[in-house]
């Protein structure tokens, strides 16, 4: 198999723990992986966002003024620079009363990729094509 | 008694404050249990207002999740640390963190 | 002024709840309250020295220094500590060391007692 | 005030963290503060499991064969051996259909003092006169 | 997708599994999961059993939490940690942890 | 025989879930599976040398030797180790470094992954 595909989903609320950051971070190193790997083999990550997990992708998050860390928010946006397919579960953000333009995307640093907000059944289709999951 | 009850998460996996009862009850939200004050999950407000008491949520936690203390629900005062401070020691005897 | 304890069981990184504590000891101070703080559980990890400060994860040391500066009392749970390979050795100065007693003799003259247990 | 009195309230499982553990280790230590404190000057704790803290004083907990460590029935045992006060909320242990028999005494190990069964309003009434409140 | 979920709270704060859908699933009980397969509050048993799958529980966390393995939820089989490699690696392709 | 990469983000002690990723490891390297265990969040605090044994709390060093004995990889998440106060110089000899590519790396060639995340 030359490409593995992995389903990082993150269904935690931000700031409890470290978690959801995690989560952004080992998808991300789907980038530096080469380097362990042999030619033609590759890591495809999609970062998925469902239940409470929807809650780390608001936008305005001051994390960094408050606390001195990095937001949740910050890593969302960076997993958006580098083209990751990152979802949104659309059901639980009209659970939770949250408008779409509430959420971030990452414009602002040169990002072309957009988060895609989807229904929990498009989620569970990206679980059903991985060849592993991780639930953050 | 006069009891300040900190509630830190959204999700409560202990049924505590259901049974709990004091004469004046003041509830704190902080870290996580900010979303009680500023989510309506499926249109309806936390079950948590249910309780007779007195509301704060704290206004660093709020703005740290991307919260505006100026838009959550009305029952509910924003307080900063310096306020969370003066509330234990001036309106409450015993606290909980449940 | 008033006399407050708080006792910390969580994590210093890895949950905010750790980070609620220091703030409040620290708003408590400057309002020109006596603070007292307990760490046991995994919070009796936090005391160890070199700490890295990377900016993903919530820090212990500078804000642990600042507010022993300040006059808070802070103690570690001894046993809880030295379980966690954190020792007398590799802690933090001015961090005192000792069991559970502490902090039933500091709740003893405290006007407020906020016991962060949880998980 | 020359006795205070302190509520350990212990509202969660065993095992998952440490806690239900250090309740009573806590408590345990007002048999030793007084080298701390001046003479006439005491504590008393009570310690109270309620909710799914019941299941922490069932009898028979293999922790130690199983995983190499002291059991949370170990705790409680020891704490009605020093003569502390120990509460266990009959409703939960109804709710959960956990028979008083399986609940833990120190018989065993030469104690007097027995574990007590109460109502929640019990509980309540101990919280009530309490200078201060733990929970677990 | 064969998939085994790993259930390791009796309350739990993630609703994910209450949708997730798998051709074949199996719910592994293991630490305070295995309350699930002991404990019927109020009577009834873990909403977890309106879900089709197999159902595992960890012996040796139901004995270390005072339970007898025999007397536990007839649809549930106690397994130990060899048991739990082997059912893993021979009968599911994913595994989750919630 | 078949390769099983198990990531562990519970603390050592304050959670069982890191025990039971040690005893999954061990019973699936008794049945001759390769076995590789990552450690970030709370569990790369684990890896610290010197841990005291007290009989209340979980005990890593004692098992992670074995495990490592056993042929099992053991890897830690360096960010997340330092900032804990736990480095190489103070840390379990056998235990690797790296950074989160080495997980994704093992997760390639594995034909199970057990993540253990939460909280």
């Amino acid at each position: 198999m030359a490409d593995i595909k992995l389903a990082f989903i993150v269904q935690r609320l931000p700031y409890k723990s470290e978690n959801p950051k995690l989560a952004a971070t080992h998808a991300m190193a789907y980038q530096t992986v080469e380097i362990l790997l042999e030619d033609g083999q590759t890591i495809t990550p999609a970062l998925c966002y469902i239940g409470e997990g929807v809650l780390n992708c608001v936008k305005d998050q001051k994390a960094m003024d408050i606390y001195g860390i990095t937001s949740t928010e910050m890593h969302f946006k960076s997993c958006l620079l580098v083209d990751m397919d990152v979802y949104v579960c659309k059901d639980d953000l009209e659970k939770f009363g949250i408008s779409e333009d509430r959420i971030a995307d990452a414009e602002d640093m040169g990002a072309d990729k957009k988060v895609q907000i989807v229904p929990f059944e498009a989620i569970q289709k990206v679980m059903n094509t991985a060849n592993h999951l991780l639930f953050f | 008694m006069k009891l300040a009850v900190f509630v830190s998460d959204y999700k409560i996996t202990v049924d505590t404050l259901d049974r709990l009862s004091a004469e004046k009850m003041g509830i704190i939200f902080v870290g996580n249990g900010v979303y009680h004050a500023s989510i309506k999950e499926n249109g309806k407000p936390s079950f948590l207002f249910d309780k007779s008491a007195h509301f704060y949520a704290l206004k660093e936690d709020l703005e740290t999740r991307g919260v505006d203390p100026s838009g959550i629900d009305s029952r509910v005062k924003a307080v900063t640390y310096g306020d969370v401070v003066d509330l234990i020691m001036n309106d409450y005897e015993k606290l909980a963190w449940l | 002024m008033a006399v407050l304890t708080i006792g910390v069981f969580s994590s210093l990184i890895g949950s905010m709840n750790y980070d609620f504590a220091l703030r409040l000891s620290d708003a408590a101070a400057d309002k020109g309250h006596k603070v007292n703080l307990w760490f046991s559980g995994n919070a009796a990890g936090s005391p160890i020295k070199g700490q890295k400060h990377l900016k993903d994860y919530s820090h212990g040391e500078k804000p642990l220094k600042a507010l022993l500066e300040k006059g808070i009392e802070i103690c570690t749970c001894e046993a809880c500590s030295v379980a966690r390979g954190v020792n007398k050795t590799n802690a933090i100065e001015g961090v005192q060391w000792n069991a559970m007693h502490w902090y039933l003799a500091k709740i003893y003259s405290s006007d407020r007692v906020l016991h962060i247990g949880g998980e």
